[in-house]
């Protein structure tokens, strides 16, 4: 009994919410290492694009509830979600022909097309915040909860209650198929492997006949769908707020270069490892401990490992001392110079 | 000048950045109080006044008082409402308007440190400073018997100046803090927080921080995870957006905010809400009264000039006087006009310190399932 | 980019245009240290703002009076966890030197690490919160040295450079992307300790109110000399104006008007020497057979390596130059900013904004990273004012009571941003290597 | 006639001009070999067939049809396979997909074509799951030659497909460029090993700064003491 | 000079190197042949201290060098040249050579920063040596044209242009014929000599050109699947049935009539 309270609790706290988050972050991170792995540029503007694509679902949304369409107790914003993902589609693959297609044709270094990201993000902010204004915006419309706390109390008759939104699973799921299925796209399909031929070598890709426009079209037509299901996902999960989406980036960063940069797996694992991280070292233990440890062995402080002050001080070391270990993320990344 | 030239004021907050989702309507409250001016046709003899706003940013300084000095020196401003955040507040005070001579009057900067800024006299507020809030906020919650708090509070001036004199005088009340931990603004996931709040195995949640920013997404985690069910709150993050925005209920939280159960606080809501604004939102009131003891400046002094409505700011915004309220702007130009005083309370109960700062009464507040005033301190 | 600061100084104010050139020239000290480091050697290095905090650390370090109650309150025992810790490293070095390699050395030095930290907490955390407690509202902290300012121009860049040491040793094996993002992480490490070190920092409560190098201006117009050095200057607008009230008015006005033209000025000046110095340095430097080992490395650090160059300690070398010279821009930056907001340290503003000045001025150039400095910082600041033109421009034939109008209006400030962007766009577009692209005199 | 035609060619990389109205062919079931010295222009020439340099003047004709306009990527549907001098493989990814890459235009069966090629080069078999970065120097070559191979082209371009491949693989390469030649297709390469290429060779190039200076059967060529002086090495 | 005493370097699974002993004798211009990833280049890697082994020691005269950094080795006299040329593209042909010259003062920043004079009257002595190099190389038309724009016979000869530098001990030359103009080959080849003979470099050289590893090197030592396979004069190397059997081949199938040489 100690011991299930003990667990429902770290579940409750660390594990599911751990989850969640990283699933949220890897979702982010495979879009940046999709184009970082393929087009061979650090896109700057992913979070601005995801802030689009789920300003364009919003927009469906809300229009969709105003005609009265629903699938409750599924939230309108999936059946919007297709919609915003070819809209956002249309708009990246715009936006790279408008300023990215100039730059490889150039043959930029990596880092001016970089920068260029940093001008279509400061563009994409803006357009955003245009439309839909800075403030935060809710349009989930499902069922919240696939159990709460206090029911599963009662269920259990524990003491500990563990909640479990539906949007938390729906994310970790989602996650785990894109990733499943972007691996296995790169890594099997003749297009996939023609992207990866053309990151690798780009004269050597036109001389096997891969069309390059086709590779480029496709690594933005499949960014802009993961940013816009990231984007989405996040937002029901906890709201739309343009400013937030563009303070994700770094962390989503963050797991796409812990991971190895062009590696889908990479990404979910540095999306784990970052929001663990973030979660579980700043986890005051002391009622876990109270579960599980005998009376006269209980803690007297908090039992954290560290106090929330450095909260994200931690998460940044845990990524540098990866990055130590592991110089090319762990899964053995790209080097772009 | 002639009389069809408008005179100018700068209204410079942070329109973009981590609080740009709290400027607008704060523009919008003050510009509203400049609108009644110039269409109540007594400014100086019919004058109109033109809001000219600018950026701070709220977190780089020297974009702040760039655009200071862009509204001071370019724009020819007389004076200014802002800005918004302390930070971007002391670097316009001790580099723009001091040195310029220029009034400015903040509505919602509320460091301890401006008390003390070396501003030449140039800088007022109409928030109160944060040193005065904690202790009252202390003293609400051991009148409602909580002997054991957790504290999260936003990482900067303001969150942290206002924990720090929330854990004093709670403690010297006889409280227990079991845990006093920051939280970062705008960050995507604060489960963490939550998390290491909740082991601490207080029962009470004290937010000190932004109500569209991490204070809310604290409170949504806590809710979430049924970690705590009420909360306390500080002024930042007192508003109806916070129970639109929080997706489960909220009732029995409690909270302080600067303001009065006076009068005047509801006027502003109505007359406000005529002209298309919210006003219920954090330093909304503030700017709107920012604003209007401008305008009572310069009619006091009878002059536009600078200088002169620096001088006039005291003496309209205390008494001795009638007491003016929200949308009674034209009212009281007129008795100045008329060589009378008045003493501006307006939405949040204006009176200023020698140093030019709101003392600040402050309203309890209590969900149910909307803020009702309980109280005031 | 002079004519555009004359453009701004007709068509605004001179205040303006001197106020951005101050930025400007710290700007531009800055994408030199980032163009030493990446134009010269390709380091990433994404923790520019890590060692511009850590430069105005050092401002507030010197020039800030010290804090005698804190001091007496908590100085001893701060001073002695400090003596412990250092005591504690030199047993470590020389165990490390003198001890044969071996478990007994390890098991040794770990004994020695936990005691020392042990006994230190013993002292610091006591010492720490009479520190903080010491009038938490205005103070709390430690204070500084009570030194002009202009030292900490130094100090910050030693401050730097000794950090710089400490981050390369451990990450300057990582490559490209990996090093950017340890870097950026390593910055964060460095605010949130600034952040959170109230005793040394204030921490997020601000030291604001820093000695500045240069006359305050409200002191400045009540000073004789100034007054009429002013009135010389104007002398014939002023002889123009018969009425006496008038002409004092006017008088005023100018010695208001002229005190923040001088102390910009000033700003300006101290500055210009700092990055002339710098400029002419890295020029030097640049063009000499160390550019070319440099730029060797750059290009092949394994060559470069069986050529017999000493990779590792070229990239540290460099490293802590670039960290450095970026520790003086931010020393600069908190003088002129006269205080000390560690929430202000954004990775947008303080190492991307960078980037963008030495990629669109031309990476490997400094005099491409001094031009972009200064045009970037100018796009920032002036592409707010554009924008409000350019809105109420478009708005001007809406009806008033339009809500698209005032949605427009209200959402003028975010065109600042999309200005900006689309200017940056536009830039490199029409020189796609950066405005002066790197320019090498091939010996 | 000849199959693959480059007329005239003229231009270079936007300075001077590296290649100066040289003309080269070569026809289908045909060998030709371009010699000459370091930096004479003979990469560049073939960069000029494949569409990846600016003409400044000369055509390009295969089977008689004027492809001086087509895009490189157009030139391989073609039937073109180039194997490059250097940057020949893809680092990243296993030798097996680089291969897979080689044949990525073609729609049918490609097993048999790739147990062709692991059969030239056992070794390839042997690390087909090893990324081709990871391979030695003759091993990557061998690998590009491969990839080139998987096209089943109609013209075989290869630039020095032997540096670096040991002498027993040098043979059993140059055996089975002949065993293609055989099937009809053109093959045109660039060898410094040059005595053992013109001797298949039907035909030979002396390239030297970007003009043509002898052109005659291999074995004329090998025969030539002049040539065989100052290109080949004595 | 130099001693390889049972050296191993496995990637993974797959053994590069093999329990593989061998020597460069002083003043030898040793040849090293065998199969494509017989573990040559491996090998120099390993001695030039690129690649640490799994296992062994390596000893330059009676040190042991085992784990020193490249420029260690170099700051020693031993040199290398890469298979696969590392030129540096940015920089000119002169420039390639000149920044090979270790102890320059300009590249100490105090010199480089206050003794303008010092540094330029030894840039002029550099110049003048790299001048030569340059000219010997036959590159004197591209002298100021980029690394980076070379043809690909051009970057190999660079690369062998920088071991002329500066005076070394032991030269490591892997493959610099690949892709060379077997005419400029053999004067390269002269060249060797000459420094070997005059100078005293030891050389060792991987080759995959049997005439030229004929011509060139005394012993030849064959390696194949990681280990040493044979050890001997050109000659007897050539008639090793072993060799024959794993490198050398019997000509072509197709085409039997071998050139004559
Ligand atoms: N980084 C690496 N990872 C995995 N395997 C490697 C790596 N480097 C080399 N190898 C393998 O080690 C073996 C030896 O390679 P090496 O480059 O030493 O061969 P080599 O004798 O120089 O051949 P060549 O004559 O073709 O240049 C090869 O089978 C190669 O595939
Ligand atoms: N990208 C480039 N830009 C400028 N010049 C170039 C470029 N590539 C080659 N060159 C120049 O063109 C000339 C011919 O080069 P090319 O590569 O065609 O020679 P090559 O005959 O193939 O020589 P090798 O036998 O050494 O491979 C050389 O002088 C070289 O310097
Ligand atoms: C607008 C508010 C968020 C400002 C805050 N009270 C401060 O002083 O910084
Ligand atoms: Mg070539
Ligand atoms: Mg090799």
């Amino acid at each position: 009994m100690e011991m299930l309270n003990a667990l429902t609790l770290f579940s409750n706290f660390v594990l599911i919410p751990g989850l969640a988050y990283g699933s949220q972050l890897a979702l982010g991170a495979l879009g940046v290492t999709l184009v970082f792995g393929i087009l061979r540029f650090a896109n700057f503007a992913h979070g601005d694009l995801m802030a689009f694509g789920t300003m364009v679902t919003i927009l469906m949304t809300w229009w969709l509830q105003s005609l009265g369409v629903s699938i409750s107790p599924l939230p309108t914003a999936l059946i919007a979600l297709p919609i915003g993902i070819i809209v956002t589609a249309l708009f990246a693959v715009a936006t790279d022909k408008a300023v990215f297609s100039f730059y490889r044709l150039k043959k930029s270094p990596p880092v001016i097309l970089t920068i260029a990201s940093i001008g279509v993000m400061f563009m994409m902010n803006a357009i955003v915040r245009f439309i839909i204004g800075p403030n935060d915006q809710r349009f989930y419309d499902g069922e919240k909860f696939l159990m709460k706390a206090r029911e599963f109390k009662q269920l259990t008759g524990l003491d500990e209650g563990l909640s479990i939104r539906y949007t938390q699973v729906l994310t970790v799921v989602v996650a785990l198929v894109v990733v499943i299925a972007l691996f296995w796209f790169l890594q099997r399909s003749r297009t996939g492997k023609a992207m990866r031929a053309f990151s690798d070598n780009e004269d050597l890709a036109l001389l096997s006949g891969i069309n390059p426009d086709r590779v480029v079209l496709i690594t933005w037509i499949i960014a802009a769908a993961l940013a816009t299901i990231a984007g989405v996902l996040y937002g029901m999960d906890k709201s739309f707020k343009p400013f937030t989406y563009f303070q994700l980036l770094l962390p989503i960063f963050a797991a796409a270069i812990v991971g190895g940069i062009g590696h889908p797996v990479g990404a979910v694992v540095g999306g784990y490892v970052v929001a663990f991280s973030e979660v579980m070292v700043t986890y005051a233990y002391k009622k876990v401990f109270v579960y599980v440890l005998p009376e006269d062995w209980q803690p007297e402080g908090l039992s954290q490992l560290l106090s929330t002050d450095y909260k994200f001080a931690v998460s940044f070391i845990i990524l540098v001392v990866v990055l130590l270990i592991k110089p090319t993320g762990l899964f053995k990344g790209k080097v772009i110079k | 000048a002639s009389h069809s030239e408008a005179i100018k004021v700068g209204v410079i907050l942070g329109f973009t950045g981590p609080i740009e989702s709290l400027t607008p309507t704060m523009a919008d409250s003050a510009e509203l109080a400049f609108k009644e001016a110039s269409e109540s046709g007594a400014l100086l003899d019919g004058k109109k006044i033109e809001a000219v706003r600018a950026d701070t940013t709220c977190v780089d300084a020297a974009v702040a008082s760039s655009a200071a000095e862009r509204l001071v020196t370019s724009e020819k401003v007389v004076a200014m409402v802002g800005a918004a955040c302390s930070g971007s507040s002391t670097a316009i005070a001790t580099k723009v308007a001091a040195a310029n001579g220029v009034a400015m009057i903040s509505p919602s900067s509320t460091s301890p440190a401006l008390t003390t800024v070396e501003d030449n006299g140039m800088f007022f507020r109409t928030a109160p400073s944060d040193a005065r809030q904690g202790e009252v906020l202390a003293g609400i919650v051991i009148d409602r018997d909580i002997k054991e708090v957790a504290i999260t509070y936003t990482n900067n001036d303001y969150g942290k100046g206002l924990a720090e004199s929330f854990s004093t005088a709670y403690k010297a009340k006889g409280g227990k803090v079991a845990i006093s931990a920051a939280h970062e603004d705008g960050k995507a996931d604060y489960s963490a927080e939550v998390g290491a709040l909740s082991a601490s195995g207080a029962e009470e949640l004290v937010v000190l921080g932004y109500l569209d920013q991490g204070g809310r997404g604290v409170i949504q985690a806590s809710l979430d995870a049924d970690a705590f069910s009420r909360f306390i709150l500080a002024d930042g993050m007192i508003g109806d957006s916070l129970i639109k925005n929080v997706d489960g209920s909220l009732n029995g939280t409690f909270g302080t905010l600067p303001g009065s159960e006076s009068a005047g606080a509801k006027m502003f809501l109505d007359h406000a809400k005529a002209n298309g604004i919210d006003g219920d939102g954090p330093y909304r009131a503030e700017s709107y009264d920012a604003a209007a003891l401008l305008v009572l400046a310069m009619q006091a002094g009878k002059s536009a000039d600078r200088a002169s409505i620096a001088k006039n700011i005291m003496s309209v915004a205390n008494a001795p006087g009638e007491k003016i309220l929200p949308g009674q702007i034209a009212k009281a130009l007129k008795i100045l006009a008329e060589g009378g005083e008045v003493d501006y309370d307006g939405a949040s109960n204006v009176e200023f310190s020698e140093v030019g700062e709101a003392a600040g009464s402050y309203k309890e507040v209590e969900v149910a399932p909307k803020f009702n005033t309980m109280k005031v301190h | 980019m002079a004519g555009m600061l004359v453009f701004v100084g007709v068509y605004q104010s001179w205040s303006v245009s001197l106020s951005i050139l101050g930025m400007c020239l710290i700007s531009a000290v800055m994408a030199l240290g980032v163009n030493i480091q990446w134009g010269y050697a390709g380091l990433f290095n994404a923790g520019v703002m890590g060692f511009t905090a850590i430069g105005g650390v050092a401002a507030v370090l010197v020039s800030y009076p010290p804090v005698k109650e804190a001091w007496s309150a908590g100085g001893g025992g701060i001073g002695i966890s400090l003596l412990i810790m250092l005591v504690m490293s030199a047993i470590i070095y020389f165990s490390l030197k003198l001890l044969p390699k071996g478990k007994l050395r390890g098991l040794l030095i770990f004994i020695v690490l936990l005691l020392g930290l042990y006994v230190a907490r013993q002292f610091f955390y006591p010492a720490v919160s009479s520190i903080e407690s010491v009038d938490s509202a205005v103070s709390g902290f430690l204070g500084g040295m009570g030194l002009p300012i202009l030292f900490s121009w130094i100090v910050g860049g030693v401050l730097a450079a000794a950090v710089a040491w400490a981050i390369g040793k451990v990450a300057l094996g990582l490559r490209s992307d990996y090093l950017a993002i340890a870097t950026l992480g390593i910055s964060e490490i460095v605010i949130a300790v600034i952040k959170n070190e109230d005793w040394l920092t204030r921490g997020v409560k601000n030291v604001t109110g820093l000695k500045r190098p240069v006359p305050l201006e409200a002191e400045l117009q009540q000073e004789e000399w100034f007054i009429s050095l002013v009135s010389r200057f104007n002398e014939s607008k002023l002889a123009a104006i018969s009425d006496a009230d008038a002409k004092a008015e006017m008088l005023r006005s100018l010695v208001i008007e002229g005190s923040g033209i001088f102390v910009k000025l000033c700003y300006a000046g101290l500055f210009a020497v700092v990055l002339l110095i710098v400029l002419a340095l890295s020029i030097r430097a640049l063009n000499s057979p160390w550019g070319r080992m440099m730029r060797a490395i750059r290009d092949n650090d394994e060559a470069a390596s069986a050529m017999g160059k000493d990779i590792k300690k070229r990239h540290l070398q460099v490293f802590i130059l670039g960290s450095a010279v970026i520790g003086i821009a931010g020393a600069m930056l908190t003088t002129l900013d006269g205080q000390l907001t560690p929430t202000s340290y954004q990775p947008l503003r303080f190492t991307f904004l960078v980037w963008v000045m030495v990629i669109v001025g031309g990476s490997g150039n400094n005099l491409g990273a001094v031009f972009g400095g200064f045009l970037i910082w100018f796009m920032w600041i002036e592409a707010e004012p554009i924008a409000i033109v350019l809105m109420s421009f478009v708005t001007s034939g809406m009806a008033e009571t339009s809500a698209l109008k005032s949605h427009l209006i209200e959402s003028a400030p975010h065109l600042r941003l999309f200005l900006m962007g689309l200017l940056l766009l536009f830039v490199l577009r029409f020189s796609p290597k950066g405005i002066l692209p790197e320019k090498v005199r091939h010996s | 006639m000849s199959y693959l035609i480059g007329e005239n060619l003229t231009g270079g990389y936007g300075g001077m001009d590296i290649l100066n109205d040289l003309t080269i062919s070569v026809d289908k079931g045909e060998i030709a070999v371009i010699v000459g010295p370091n930096g004479a222009g003979k990469s560049t020439a073939m960069k000029a067939l494949l569409g990846m340099l600016d003409l400044r003047e000369g055509q390009v004709l295969l089977d008689g049809k004027d492809i001086t306009n087509l895009t490189p990527q157009a030139r391989v549907g073609e039937g073109i396979a180039f194997v490059p001098q250097t940057h020949n493989v893809f680092t990243s990814m296993t030798v097996q997909e680089n291969l897979e890459m080689g044949a990525f235009l073609r729609r049918d069966d490609i097993f048999e074509t790739m147990e062709q090629i692991y059969e030239l080069f056992p070794i390839l078999k042997e690390k087909r799951k090893q990324a081709a970065g990871e391979l030695s120097g003759g091993q990557r070559q061998q690998v590009a030659v491969g990839r080139a191979m998987m096209t089943r082209p109609s013209v075989l371009m290869l630039d020095e497909p032997t540096a670096g491949v040991s002498p027993i693989v040098m043979d059993e390469l140059f055996d089975r460029i002949i065993e293609v030649k055989n099937t009809g297709v053109a093959v045109l390469m660039v060898e410094q090993n040059a005595r053992q290429a013109l001797d298949i060779a039907d035909r030979g190039y002396v390239l030297v700064t970007g003009r043509n200076r002898f052109t005659d059967t291999g074995a004329a060529l090998l025969a030539d003491p002049e040539v065989r002086k100052s290109f080949l090495g004595g | 000079m130099i001693r390889v005493e049972a050296v191993s370097k496995h990637f993974g699974g797959v053994k590069a190197v093999d329990n593989a002993t061998l020597s460069i004798e002083k003043g030898s211009i040793t040849g090293l042949i065998g199969p494509n990833g017989a573990g040559k280049t491996t090998m120099f890697n390993i001695i030039a201290g690129n690649i640490v082994p799994t296992m062994g020691k390596i000893y330059l005269g009676d040190e042991d060098i085992t784990g020193l950094q490249p420029h260690e080795l170099f700051d020693k006299g031993l040199l290398r040249t890469f298979q696969i040329a590392h030129e540096f593209p940015t920089l000119t042909v002169l420039e390639n050579l000149m920044m090979v010259p270790g102890q320059q003062a300009g590249e100490k920043l105090m010199d480089a920063w206050f003794k303008p004079s010092l540094v330029r009257e030894q840039e002029a002595e550099i110049r003048a040596k790299a001048a030569d190099v340059v000219e010997f190389l036959g590159l004197t038309h591209v002298i100021q044209e980029l690394a980076g724009n070379l043809s690909g016979g051009q970057k190999k000869l660079l690369e062998l242009g920088r071991t002329m530098m500066v005076d070394a001990k032991v030269v490591l030359l892997d493959e610099v014929g690949a892709g060379v103009n077997r005419t400029l080959l053999n004067t390269i080849g002269d060249a060797i000599v000459r420094l070997n003979k005059e100078r005293g470099y030891t050389f060792c050289m991987i080759e995959h050109d049997m005439d030229f590893i004929t011509r060139m090197c005394d012993p030849v030592i064959v390696m194949a699947e990681g280990t040493v396979l044979a050890e001997g004069t050109a000659e007897e190397v050539k008639t090793n049935e072993a060799v024959i059997e794993s490198y050398l081949g019997r000509g072509l199938k197709n085409k039997p009539e071998v050139a004559q040489s």
